[in-house]
């Protein structure tokens, strides 16, 4: 591994589809980072890539697909070089997932008791008694009432934001070193999210596991993430910290997904909307993926993929915009204000930062 | 779970009351009466007869007592066999014929469902189409032509069973065998569509990212889900063995109602006739009951419960 | 802005609707809801899956026969339409716009067709070449183009497919749309062209909407005025900014508290507040109370006054 | 419940059925030790109601487990069975027969009084018998029938123990060929009190007098077993211990089962009697039956020219049918009367009667006739049906039957074939325009057949009626009754009569073709009646 | 990461005019347009066991159908003297085509024996009345197709319009439709089969009667099911809150939504209804003759299996293959139509 960190490296992967109207080329050369203990968020539309790339983290890739490139290096190994054998003995204790629909992902005609002990019993050797009562353990811990009474109900006798905890609780009986979740709170009501959400970081600081979370909704990601990264069309367009990435954008995609979600302070008369739809992935378009949709889009945008433009040490773009021959643009104006007060609240910081470097120069004068 | 019951049971008795109400009216339309040569007999003489089957009333009385009698299990007197009580004789032969039909039900499902479960798991594939072939097979060839060939093959060239007739578990293992092929072809394409739809469930991926092994995956989690809505099928199936058994029986020599219902049909015996639709229809009834409440226990989606909920 | 001022285009009054009535399993769906819709706004019915509020508008637009209460639209009580002709006004007067590009679109029709539907039931084009003119102009209106009109939905986009739907519910030039969560199984970059072609509509054709939607900020953008439900009831109405600014019924607050914001900063400090649904079910008589000016909140008369005290409160803190 | 294990066991299950295939079964059992035969049946045995039981292997069943006053041997021969000895009046109307002692298979003598219990329960309507009118002869029958008449008073009489008094109501030079059918066996009347509706309905609930007793039938199985029977006064003379029966409706599975050894004797169906012929185990049964068509002069007059009736009769070429297409054993009908059936002075009834040219087959001529036959009726074509039973032979004979007629110009038949008993009861409500129909000889006589068309039969369902036909039957029953020779050759015109007249189209005498294996010897058969007599059969080797 | 890249040339960092821009994203769809039927036969063109089963099919039906023109001989002219001739191919020398015969131990030719004229072939050999038997399976294929087709057609109608009714209706009416299709489902149909050609008098007219009374249930069930779950979909509510009426939504929206369903359907449905009609023939209560449908020859041949094997093995395999093909293709369409086998 390049860096000690990291407890996830993917490099380079690439995925295509093979279907009756030709290949399609579902993830285009994507690289990305998991740290130890953080969450990073991927973002994107629906087909933008971002489920199969977590399917190739897990060896659960579609029939169809076929893995053209890449790697993916966790403890040392290419995941992507695996046996199947060897990848279950890794699914369900080192890398876990939690999937979008908690209403199909348990299985019907199992009590949850022992859909939550099955990995102990399949991992650990446990015996089903020793490993329904870990489970109820882990049901307590994510918040199931009346945990002894319901360990031996069925998954239709829970609601949908029950059965997610139990399915993250499936997903953690193992404490594994990775949690994939794939949009677990898409399909719940905003009341519901907000508590799954909660549940969520609550128990990533209790377990010390690092998530990578899968969303197309920025408001969970600003909740959620430590790290952002931002697809589009089967590539990584944007990656930097969840700061980064919502205060100071660079790329016209991300400003574009900003844009036009309203807050619950926008007040304009039309909201900044991205244009026209996603390419097609059968067919890539040439150059910048995104051109066709980008007000901002410069010419060579319809022929040159851009590469990616570094930031900061932790915030990356690809975007001819960040090229130092091209015209400078102005971001959209509520990009600028995201700026602004991120601007402001570095200020801030720094100047807290400031203070308590002289407090603490001062102590250590008075000290001294 | 009684009040369900309750309320089966009650439909249950309504739609045997049905039955046997159409059966009686139809057998009514037809012409035929008990006698062989009516014209040789006196008026007197064919009085007696027609009082003995109850003929002499007018229509609906005999509607009203053949109900009554029927809930009783009393069908009448047969044609054919003049002083015997078509439910002395449904009772005497309808053993082998629930024998046959019941292994034939179980080697059937448990090979169909062998058979389906590994051409779902190996989707695609040459196993795949093999099971697929055997289980077209299985609906294409009519049982009367397995029959014949079993019969042939097995039973005379082979000798390794008994040709035909009744005697012993070896007597029933042909037609065993070509009752058992349709079931087997149904439950085994059934199961395959199951299985491949639960193979493609979210719950079958999460099974999967818990680490299991395909075959535990398919062991704990597919087989059974897919099991459940099999147990849907056995009506139907069973319906597939009952029509089979007429000709099986007919060709094995099996004294069972099925080749009895054929004879009757064939000399026109109305009450044997009747009396053994009503026994056909209650068996059918029965076999849908006990599929419904054992789908209900086995489902816990959809546990029979007192109706309050 | 007074109530005379503004005419009213439709008055539910006492709607309930329940289904399997009389039945073990029996769903009150809508509980005796009342609202009006004024000329030319935009209503905003929020709340979560299984509040009643998508069965409440398919309730409005007759889609079910209501178990009881009123339905007046443009003066007139819907259920009351006996002639053909009536009914078949109220159809043109009332469109709605439905939640699943997937499902709302005919996958055997092509897109003319689809959009032409109403022309014809309505017989609205006099010959061929005014039906084609007339999908065309829907279809540039929407912002497709016309050689869009020879294809099937499968091939386009959902977003594409949810203008194709906007397009058919114009076609027979609706005064009032109701919005099925219109956007909400779009992609967030979808859903802005989306929500501003609704609004250029509704500028444009004068039309007023009632827009259901569980995304909160994406109602409160397009409402003028909002109404909250729950469990079949409706708990608080009043004007967008108010009821966001103003939230009094503990569920709204609720409802507020958890919405996600696309700001980390916002979020890092963000304090849920959580809701206890069975305070509603302790039996007490409640009905939609206006604590402040234009703001209903549903209330037992013995919490009139906590919830006014709690407007003033609110008065004060903000603005 | 647990659906693993469930699995687990049907995995098993699987497991051992195919491991007893396996093994197999090749148990082949010592018949010849047993002294057993087994006999392939077609169908169930449904009564053994002496006086209800209306089918052949009813009758077959009790001609070998119960014995009347004589009984048949071979060639229709008649042999003193129960009774030792009879005597005739003068005029042919009074019967004594002298009975011997013996008993039932329950150890009750078999007395006169049994011999009249048997037939008034038989003749009395609230038996309801089927056959009561083959007991029209006998003094009072007809009147007892039909309930003017208490059953007493029919003419039976024990005059004592052992001695059987008949009185006739006229002379009937057949009487004693008919007392010899099981109908009119002796009835042991505690017995069917003893059981009553039961009585005859299973092995046990019914009392022997034959060379075998029944066991293991319960009224509705498809195997029964007669055993000998130790009570028999001839008990001696029976050497097999028994015969077994079994019901096999498919005659491909029969063969098989002879094939295997499973079988001692069984029934060909035509192909395999093809296949069979020269092989040493086939025996060719004739059965005393005629297949004919009757044509409906009532629905469609153009029956009632003679032209057109002789037209139908010419058209069809019997000897292609019978050795072609049936191709069964049967013969091509010399007349309406079977052969092998009744003999004068040893001359059979059927070549005496036989006139070449009245049955046999001319294309010419028939198209020739018909063509008249239209022209006189005035029609140029006719469409007709023709009814037949739904069995193998029934279907293939209409199909044969079709194709022929239908080289008559302008006709056109179309088939049906339907179940016995409806058929039976459409040729009654003459709801058919030409119906192919068989009758079986009841006793071995020509009157059997010819009175089915004398005036007022009510089996004569074509009703094709003529005078001098009448007045030669009656002739044969009434006045030349008791006078062999004149009666015999009535019998003969009558038959020569109808068949020029084709007031019936004769087609076919049925035989059966069977197979016996040659280790079986000994068994009786007679064309009529009960046919099968195994008391003398026995086993070699 | 890797900034390697080819210098671009200057000029083209210039905004891209709004025009052109225009030209960049038109919404145009590029794939080729494809209604779903051809989508449908473009997934089924996939499946070769369906297409090789389409290709039979339509064979046997235009052989069948059109027996009357080729057919080497009348299916129903008798000639009893070449009763029971093996088949004879000219040219194929291999048992069982050859005109020979197993009679008892020893090979005969039959066609010599039977004094039949050289050069005389019947290339499935003639049956018990000396009829040709290719002509005869031609003749019953036939048959055994209108049956099965003519049973459809009712089929087709009364348990779609019966499902539609009662899924559309739904509550009380529906539950009064699904009681009687339980009743009616609650006797074996063969049983009920048998009764009404009893009363009916056997014949076609009778087999397609009763096949059709008794094979719409499930037909009916399947579309109710599917119409249940179509009239909520909201392409039908939005026709509704069109204000279409009933009929034509029915015939607009509900059908071809059905019609996936209804064409699988029916591809299982003609072959039982020709697998009734062959048990029926077995029983004994078929065609009556000289008409001929595969069932009843079968029925035939199978009588003398043992001596005249070809008698029910060329009917035999003809019916196994029509059953075969049609459930071949039933399985292809059923995938074909199946969204969720989109690769």
């Amino acid at each position: 591994m390049e860096n000690q960190d990291n407890v996830l490296e993917v490099r380079n992967l690439e995925i295509n589809f093979d279907t009756f109207a030709g290949t399609v080329k579902a993830i285009r050369n994507v690289s990305f980072d998991l740290k130890k203990g953080e969450t990073l968020a991927i973002v994107g539309e629906s087909g933008s890539g971002k489920s199969v790339t977590t399917r190739a983290i897990m060896g659960l890739l579609a029939r169809n697909a076929k893995v053209a490139n890449g790697t993916i290096e966790y403890q040392d190994r290419d995941l992507l070089q695996l046996s199947e054998r060897d990848m279950e003995q890794i699914r369900g204790v080192d890398i876990a997932e939690i999937f979008q629909d908690p209403m199909t992902s348990l299985d019907p005609t199992m009590k949850i008791g022992r859909q939550i002990a099955e990995p102990l019993m399949i991992h650990k050797n446990m015996k089903k008694d020793q490993a329904e009562a870990e489970a109820l353990k882990m049901m307590k811990l994510v918040g199931i009432t009346n945990a002894e009474d319901r360990i031996n109900d069925y998954p239709h006798q829970f609601s949908g934001g029950m059965r997610q905890r139990i399915v993250i609780a499936i997903a953690l009986i193992n404490y594994p070193d990775i949690l994939i979740a794939d949009e677990p709170t898409t399909a719940l009501d905003v009341t519901i999210q907000a508590q799954i959400l909660h549940l969520m970081k609550e128990l990533q600081t209790k377990i010390n596991t690092s998530i990578i979370f899968i969303t197309h909704d920025l408001g969970v990601v600003a909740g959620m993430a430590d790290r952002v990264a931002v697809m589009y069309a089967g590539q990584i367009v944007e990656y930097g910290t969840v700061d980064e990435i919502f205060y100071d954008p660079k790329h016209p995609y991300t400003w574009g997904l900003l844009n036009s979600m309203p807050t619950l302070d926008t007040k304009e008369n039309t909201l900044p909307s991205i244009p026209g739809t996603p390419p097609d992935l059968l067919e890539p378009p040439v150059g910048d993926a995104f051109a066709a949709r980008n007000q901002y889009a410069l010419k060579i945008d319809t022929q040159k993929q851009p590469p990616f433009f570094k930031v900061s040490d932790t915030h990356s773009a690809a975007t001819w915009l960040l090229d130092p021959r091209a015209p400078k643009v102005t971001p959209p104006a509520t990009i600028l204000e995201r700026q602004k007060k991120y601007a402001a609240m570095h200020e801030k910081a720094v100047a807290e930062a400031k203070r308590a470097e002289q407090e603490q120069h001062r102590s250590g004068e008075e000290e001294g | 779970m009684a009040k369900y019951l309750a309320k089966r049971i009650f439909y249950l008795l309504l739609t045997l009351f049905i039955v046997i109400t159409i059966t009686f009216f139809l057998m009514k339309l037809l012409p035929g009466t008990p006698l062989t040569n009516q014209a040789k007999l006196s008026k007197s003489e064919i009085a007696v007869i027609y009082q003995q089957y109850g003929l002499d009333k007018p229509v609906w009385q005999q509607y009203l007592s053949y109900v009554w009698n029927a809930l009783h299990g009393d069908f009448g007197t047969s044609f054919q066999f003049s002083d015997q009580s078509v439910s002395y004789l449904i009772g005497s032969r309808i053993g082998p014929s629930l024998q046959i039909g019941l292994q034939a039900m179980v080697v059937g499902v448990l090979a169909g469902i062998t058979i389906g479960a590994i051409g779902a798991v190996r989707q695609n594939t040459w196993v795949d189409t093999t099971t697929t072939v055997i289980s077209i097979l299985g609906i294409s060839i009519p049982s009367f032509v397995l029959a014949v060939l079993l019969q042939y093959f097995l039973g005379f060239k082979l000798q390794w069973f008994p040709i035909a007739n009744w005697g012993g578990f070896m007597y029933t293992i042909l037609p065993t065998l070509a009752l058992a092929a349709s079931p087997l072809a149904e439950s085994a394409r059934f199961m395959r569509t199951e299985m491949v739809d639960v193979l493609n469930s979210d719950y079958i991926e999460l099974a999967k990212a818990k680490g299991m092994s395909k075959a535990k995956v398919i062991y704990h989690h597919a087989l059974r889900n897919s099991l459940i809505p099999l147990i849907t099928v056995v009506g139907p199936l069973a319906v597939g063995i009952m029509t089979g058994s007429m000709v099986v029986e007919n060709i094995f020599s099996i004294p069972g109602i099925g080749e009895q219902f054929v004879k009757s049909v064939l000399t026109n015996d109305y009450p044997t006739i009747m009396g053994l639709t009503i026994v056909y229809s209650v068996m059918l009834m029965v076999v849908l009951l006990i599929t419904d409440i054992i789908y209900g226990i086995v489902d816990p989606r959809i546990r029979i419960t007192g109706g309050s909920n | 802005m007074t109530d005379n001022q503004r005419e009213k285009l439709l008055e539910v009054k006492h709607l309930k609707q329940y289904f399997n009535v009389g039945k073990a399993d029996e769903v009150k769906a809508v509980d005796d809801i009342s609202f009006d819709i004024y000329k030319g706004e935009t209503f905003g019915l929020v709340g979560e899956s299984g509040s009643g509020k998508t069965t409440t508008g398919r309730a409005i637009i007759h889609l079910y026969e209501p178990t009881a209460g009123e339905i007046i639209f443009d003066g007139r009580d819907e259920s009351k339409l006996k002639s053909k002709q009536d009914r078949q006004t109220f159809r043109r007067q009332m469109q709605m716009i439905f939640q699943d590009p997937y499902a709302s679109l005919n996958p055997r029709m092509t897109v003319k067709d689809i959009v032409a539907e109403g022309i014809d039931i309505n017989h609205l084009a006099k010959d061929k070449a005014e039906r084609d003119q007339m999908v065309a102009d829907l279809l540039e209106t929407v912002g497709l183009n016309k050689d869009h009109a020879s294809r099937y939905p499968h091939e386009f986009s959902g977003g594409q497919r949810q203008r194709i739907g906007i397009a058919r519910a114009l076609a027979v030039d609706p005064s009032f749309v109701i919005c099925d969560e219109p956007i909400s199984a779009l992609d967030v970059s979808i859903q802005a062209q989306v929500v501003n072609l609704l609004k250029d509509l509704q500028r444009e054709k004068g039309l007023t909407y009632l827009f259901i939607a569980h995304d909160l900020s994406m109602v409160k953008y397009i409402s003028d005025r909002i109404g909250v439900m729950h469990y079949g009831r409706m708990l608080e109405i009043a004007d967008a900014d108010e009821i966001y600014a103003h939230p009094l019924h503990d569920y709204t607050r609720s409802l507020l508290s958890a919405v996600p914001v696309p700001d980390p900063e916002f979020e890092r400090t963000r304090q849920e507040i959580p809701y206890d649904g069975s305070a509603e079910n302790d039996g007490k008589e409640r009905t939609l109370v206006e604590i402040a000016p234009h703001h209903f909140v549903r209330a037992a008369p013995d919490e009139i006054e906590m919830y006014q005290k709690r407007a003033e409160e609110a008065a004060l803190t903000h603005s | 419940m647990n659906l693993h294990s469930s699995w687990k066991l049907g995995t098993v299950a699987l497991a051992s059925v195919a491991l007893l295939a396996a093994c197999g079964s090749k148990a082949a059992d010592n018949k010849a030790k047993d002294k057993t035969i087994n006999v392939a049946e077609a169908s169930n045995l449904p009564s053994m109601d002496i006086s209800k039981a209306t089918d052949v292997v009813s009758g077959k069943t009790l001609n070998n487990t119960n014995e009347g006053l004589l009984k048949f041997g071979k060639n229709s021969s008649l042999h003193p069975a129960v009774a030792k000895s009879w005597t005739v009046s003068k005029d042919g109307k009074t019967y004594t027969y002298k009975l011997r002692q013996s008993k039932w298979s329950n150890g009750d003598p078999v007395t006169a009084q049994d011999f009249v219990y048997s037939w008034r329960r038989t003749v009395s309507p609230k038996t309801a018998s089927q056959y009561a009118y083959l007991f029209d002869s006998i003094e009072n029958a007809k009147s007892i029938s039909s309930g003017k008449m208490a059953p007493s008073t029919l003419g039976i009489k024990a005059l004592d123990k052992y001695t059987v008094q008949v009185k006739l109501a006229h002379a009937q030079s057949y009487f004693n060929e008919l007392v010899a059918n099981p109908e009119f066996y002796p009835q042991n009347q505690r017995v069917v009190e003893k059981y009553g509706k039961q009585y005859g309905t299973t092995s046990s609930a019914m009392v022997y007098n034959g060379p075998f007793k029944l066991t293991g039938w319960t009224g509705t199985n498809d195997t029964w077993t007669m055993v000998k029977n130790k009570s028999y006064w001839n008990a001696k003379s029976v050497k097999l211990n028994k015969v077994k029966f079994w019901t096999v409706k498919d005659n491909q599975t029969a063969l098989s089962q002879y094939q295997t050894g499973k079988l001692d004797t069984m029934t060909l169906s035509s192909t395999q009697v093809k296949q069979y012929k020269n092989n040493p185990d086939y025996v060719l049964r004739p059965t005393a039956s005629t297949f004919y068509i009757e044509m409906n002069e009532k629905k469609d007059p153009i029956f009632k020219n003679v032209k057109a009736r002789q037209a139908i009769s010419a058209a069809i070429d019997r000897d292609q049918f019978v050795n072609k297409v049936l191709a069964d054993g049967s013969t091509a009908a010399k007349g309406l009367v079977p052969t092998k059936m009744q003999y004068q002075d040893g001359k059979d009834f059927a070549s005496v009667a036989y006139q070449s040219g009245t049955v046999s087959y001319d294309l010419t001529k028939a198209k020739k006739l018909w063509q008249e036959a239209l022209k006189e009726s005035g029609q140029s074509s006719l469409s007709l049906n023709l009814l037949s039973d739904d069995t193998p032979a029934g279907k293939l004979t209409t199909e044969f039957l079709q194709d022929q007629l239908q080289k008559l110009p302008g006709l056109k038949i179309t088939n049906q074939n339907l179940p016995f008993k409806t058929r039976l009861a459409r040729s009654e409500e003459g709801n058919f325009d030409l119906v192919v129909t068989a009758w079986g000889a009841d006793y071995p006589d020509a009157s059997s057949f010819l009175d089915l068309f004398a005036k007022g039969n009510s089996l004569n369902n074509g009703k094709w009626s003529n005078s001098e036909y009448d007045d030669l039957v009656n002739k044969a029953d009434v006045t030349d009754a008791t006078d062999k020779k004149a009666r015999f050759n009535d019998m003969v015109q009558a038959d020569q009569l109808i068949n020029q007249q084709a007031g019936v189209v004769p087609l076919y005498q049925q035989a059966n073709g069977q197979l016996v294996k040659s280790n079986v010897k000994g068994i009786i058969y007679f064309p009529t009646g009960a046919q099968w007599d195994y008391s003398q059969a026995y086993l070699t080797k | 990461m890797a900034d390697n890249i080819k210098q671009p040339v200057d000029d083209s960092f210039e905004p891209v005019p709004l025009n052109e821009k225009q030209k960049l994203d038109d919404e145009k769809i590029a794939a080729p347009s494809l209604t779903f039927t051809q989508d449908a036969w473009r997934r089924l063109k996939r499946n070769k066991s369906a297409m090789i089963s389409m290709i039979i099919l339509l064979v046997l039906f235009v052989m069948a159908f059109s027996s009357s023109f080729i057919e080497p001989h009348d299916p129903n002219a008798q000639d009893p003297s070449y009763a029971n001739l093996p088949a004879k191919i000219p040219g194929v020398g291999i048992p069982g085509f050859n005109g020979t015969l197993k009679q008892g131990d020893v090979r005969v030719d039959a066609y010599a024996q039977a004094g039949v004229k050289p050069g005389t072939y019947y290339v499935m050999g003639t049956d018990y009345l000396g009829r040709d038997l290719f002509s005869r399976v031609l003749y019953g294929t036939r048959i055994s197709l209108t049956i099965a087709l003519v049973a459809t057609f009712f089929d087709l109608t009364i348990g779609v319009a019966y499902g539609m009714i009662s899924g559309w209706k739904g509550g009380r009416v529906d539950n009064l439709m699904q009681r009687i299709i339980e009743i009616i489902m609650s006797i074996p149909s063969l049983v009920v089969i048998i009764l009404l050609i009893l009363i009916l008098k056997p014949g076609m007219a009778s087999i397609i009667i009763a096949i059709a009374l008794t094979s719409w249930t499930n037909m009916a069930r399947l579309v109710r099911a599917e119409t249940l779950e179509l009239k909520n979909q909201e392409f039908v509510l939005a026709a509704r809150t069109l204000g279409e009426s009933p009929i034509k939504i029915a015939f607009k929206h509900l059908l071809p939504n059905l019609s996936s369903v209804i064409i699988i359907n029916t591809m299982f449905t003609i072959p039982s209804a020709i697998f009734f009609e062959a048990l029926l023939s077995y029983i004994g209560i078929g065609i009556s003759s000289p008409q001929a449908s595969l069932g009843t020859l079968l029925n035939d041949g199978q009588k003398n299996f043992q001596f005249l094997p070809y008698q029910m093995w060329f009917p035999a395999v003809v019916l196994s293959l029509i059953m075969i093909c049609f459930n071949l293709f039933g399985d292809g369409l059923r995938d074909a139509f199946d969204p969720r086998s989109k690769e």
